[in-house]
């Protein structure tokens, strides 16, 4: 089923089963940030994830714009780079999402700001070897998509988002935890952009 | 591998319950901010520029502890390896601030820069002003830009709470504190790693005869690896490199900081301490004020850090003013 | 099985090293006698009766640091969990007798307690008179004979070094320190043993979810082995040990030694003070002083000791006293 | 050969393999005092037979009660539980044995006063699982081997010493290190019997 406006149920669905899937990602992230960082990345984004869930959990899905916001607090709440940057991502889609419907557009427009936030925030370009290497091409594809519907344009940012964590393979970090390490950063992907991978793949995935 | 173990309720209750110890062994002198991460002095100074330190746990006493005379008005606590969040943060300076404005000093790690940058433009919207001095005292690494924030932070925090008791301004207090933080430079090895208790599983892996060299504090590893030298060669590398950092000379005066990042014995600080002075003597190079102890930790990471602090008049009073925190006890060096 | 790394220069100068570290930083408080394991205050004190100190090196800052204001006249460091030998601790006693005799505080092992009985005798045909109040505060075990000297050790010198600045006689002192010693009982448990720097192997072999109850100071096991329990059963095990061990009743007043084995995290001992403060004030006893830190070690053993001493009038004084070692800093408690 | 009397020189060569042979076997004490103690049984060994070998390669062999009390005063100095007790058993031995010829009567004569300058100085008796449960079966074994001579008496003693290390498997410890353990002590040897073993072979072998 293609959708061409997402429904808030839908999205809702969507949300928790992301929710999930990085809590259930916990061991794999930590093991990517022992390669690159202190080892800590699953254990914040399950806490994150677990109080966006639990956030979810205790209120009706109204719309997609509120939904969003929500998650954002409470990554922001949950401390640490990815809860800032995470953070950042949701709450900087659920403001610009607003009330509207989420169709493609709506969700390009949304990705986008969010895109550009969580870049100012973190003060990163392409190829530090960040989450940004995965969600900025996630963005794009999906831009660039967004003529083939939201369902699809979600899952040609997830292709697009997997595909930047291999490229963070080769790159040498010059953000995070993992910068000091210089060309010992190669061969590892970066923690944060598998973050990104798995929820966009979250994302448009229909149950 | 075998996994470490560690003594606790669980893993999500051990900031809170840290923070809670911390308050039942100060007799009333720091308290909780409600059920917030936040210690502070439990008697509000007044007309003062207010200093709140912090930033993740796991590294305690620092930053956690470091509350009360002579060190921080508030510390504010992240997880294990995880930097405080906005709100977290905002509560801290909210519940010290005298008007006078607030002064941060944490550590240049990503997260507690964009964390503590999102509590200041909140904090600023309701009308208190914010300045940070960053720790970035890793003398390792050459961009400043890049420079991780170590164990010279006691320094820092230390000379960051007397100006904020001495000097008028906000401004004045953040000048006098980058200014000073010029003459502080921090070199650390590691030659096992420490773990998350969420885990139980060493930050990185490590061969039976390698040192991690440059080290940070949070287990992600240092600038390079190689074989474990002797204790003297080792103690002579750090030493030269941190000379060069400050460029000591004859007659010059520092201070001197050795930290234990977990699990350094006693006698393996003392053989550096020996070979160090050794070479410092050498230089004339005097050190008037020698503090050692288990200060900034990595959980059970074993290795430790040398901190020179170049002292110049200034410097050597505000240093050498009294220091007393509950969890810690007198902070006066040798 | 990995090697456990330590940073020294060969394992046969780690105690020489040790001690030329102490004597570098103490700025001339302390010196060496001679070329012997031997840490003397530089200044001789006189007409008093004299402090000797010392055991097996390994538990640094403990025994071999504790010289210095409130504490010992001289110590004397055998090697590694290895009691000093007789002429090193006669060499120690006549750097600092004064004529009026020389208490030895130590644990009680077998090795130590032959070398100072030899020693004694050979001082004795020296004219030198020699007492010894025996460290045998561990809980864990409860035949007198057997109890091993553990972390209380910390508190029983410096009441023993009170004694020798107030009283008179070597009877006396002996007498106040053997009295003050029964109001003092210690409880230790460790996860992960210390290594001897020679081997790089762990003293024992314990599981991944095991604790050993009633651990000794030297990588000996403890009483009894068990399942990693949750810190607050843990702490209330301990604390009740200890409560019942000396009779602890509603509106005693104690004070309390937290002692770090090495490689605790300082949230662990967090958590237990505050699980062991909930207890304490349930059953209205006061604690009105607390030491925390890593004071009596064994090597990067992870584990930790609760020392309780019940405080009378003349123990506070005595315990509260001014003390100051170059090597630990002040030691004035919370 | 069967010497009736050990000559100074050959009881010199007995005495260096001797020592050789302890500081050869500091890994096994170690392992020993790991079950049982705190590690280091095979360190202090080897450190105090490394200075007694060096005392001894110093000096020419002049009588036998000369080369047990040099040994004797370097175990002393160098410390520990063993240092003492290894100490006292060949000071006394040496006083003991003095600058008479080595004879049967006078080895057994000078190794009894030595088990029980030790057994007061330790403070110990028979079954405590300590060196005493091999120095003093080897001892009465010598002495009750004396009519043979002193090399075919020292050849019982180092029987009777390996028995009594094997014997300190089945007790429980009371005193050293291992007296905490209690049940535990049961099935491990104790280390410093071993060492006797091994002085009592070194001993009784010739080169
Ligand atoms: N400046 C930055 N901007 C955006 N993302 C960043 C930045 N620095 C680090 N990251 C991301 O954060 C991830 C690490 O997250 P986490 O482990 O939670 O934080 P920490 O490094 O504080 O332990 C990295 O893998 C990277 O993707
Ligand atoms: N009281 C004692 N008398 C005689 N020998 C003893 C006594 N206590 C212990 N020993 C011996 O000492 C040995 C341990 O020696 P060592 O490891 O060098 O000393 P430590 O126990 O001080 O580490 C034990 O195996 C035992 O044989
Ligand atoms: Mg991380
Ligand atoms: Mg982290
Ligand atoms: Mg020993
Ligand atoms: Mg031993």
């Amino acid at each position: 089923m293609t959708n061409e406006v997402l429904s808030a149920a839908e999205l809702r669905a969507r949300l928790l089963r992301t929710c999930q899937s990085i809590i259930d990602s916990c061991d794999l992230l930590c093991q990517a940030d022992r390669d690159l960082g202190d080892g800590d990345h699953g254990v914040t984004m399950a806490r994150a994830f677990t109080a966006a869930k639990e956030g979810l959990e205790a209120s009706a899905p109204v719309s997609a714009g509120a939904d969003f916001s929500m998650i954002g607090s409470k990554l922001m709440g949950a401390g640490g780079t990815a809860g800032i940057v995470f953070g950042t991502w949701f709450s900087t889609l659920g403001r610009t999402v607003a009330d509207r419907a989420l169709d493609a557009g709506t969700l390009a427009a949304g990705m986008t700001a969010a895109a550009q936030n969580v870049q100012a925030r973190g003060k990163v370009v392409l190829g530090e070897k960040t989450m940004f290497d995965a969600l900025s091409p996630a963005v794009e594809a999906l831009t660039a998509a967004v003529g083939n519907g939201a369902d699809a344009a979600l899952k040609q940012a997830a292709v697009a988002a997997k595909a930047g964590v291999d490229a963070t393979r080769q790159m040498i970090a010059t953000k995070g935890k993992a910068k000091t390490l210089g060309e010992r950063s190669l061969g590892f992907p970066d923690p944060g952009a598998i973050s990104v991978a798995l929820i966009f793949e979250g994302l448009s995935t229909t149950a | 591998m075998s996994k470490v173990k560690k003594i606790f309720n669980a893993p999500a209750r051990i900031v809170d319950e840290t923070l809670d110890g911390l308050v039942a062994l100060s007799n009333g002198a720091v308290v909780r901010e409600g059920m917030w991460p936040v210690l502070r002095r439990s008697v509000k100074r007044t007309g003062k520029v207010a200093l709140v330190i912090g930033g993740g746990s796991g590294h305690e006493p620092m930053y956690t502890a470091f509350v009360g005379e002579g060190f921080a008005d508030a510390s504010v606590a992240g997880e294990i390896f995880a930097a405080p969040s906005p709100d977290q943060i905002a509560v801290a300076a909210r519940a010290v601030d005298t008007g006078k404005g607030v002064l941060f000093v944490f550590g240049n790690y990503a997260g507690d820069v964009m964390n503590f940058e999102v509590a200041s433009e909140i904090l600023a919207e309701e009308g208190i002003r914010c300045a940070t001095s960053l720790v970035a005292d890793d003398a390792a690494i050459a961009d400043p830009d890049l420079k991780r924030g170590i164990a010279g932070a006691v320094y820092q925090v230390k000379l960051a709470a007397w100006a904020c008791e001495h000097l008028d301004t906000l401004d004045e207090v953040l000048a006098f504190v980058e200014t000073a933080k010029k003459n502080l430079s921090t070199f650390g090895v590691a030659v096992r790693a420490g773990s998350l208790p969420h885990t139980g599983t060493p930050t990185f892996e490590i061969g039976d005869d390698e040192i991690e060299i440059g080290m940070g504090m949070h287990g992600e590893r240092g600038v390079k690896r190689q074989k474990l030298p002797l204790a003297d060669d080792l103690t002579a590398e750090i030493t030269d490199h941190l000379v060069a950092d400050l460029n000591l000379k004859a007659g010059d005066e520092i201070a001197v900081l050795l930290d234990n990042f977990g699990s350094a014995t006693y006698a393996e600080l003392m053989i550096v301490n020996r070979k160090m002075r050794m070479i410092l003597n050498e230089r004339g190079i005097v050190v008037s004020r020698f503090d050692i102890g288990a200060y900034f930790t990595c959980q059970e990471m074993s290795g430790f850090s040398l901190s020179f602090l170049r002292l110049n008049p200034d410097l050597k009073v505000a240093l050498n003013a009294p220091a007393y925190v509950p969890g810690v006890g007198q902070f006066g060096g040798v």
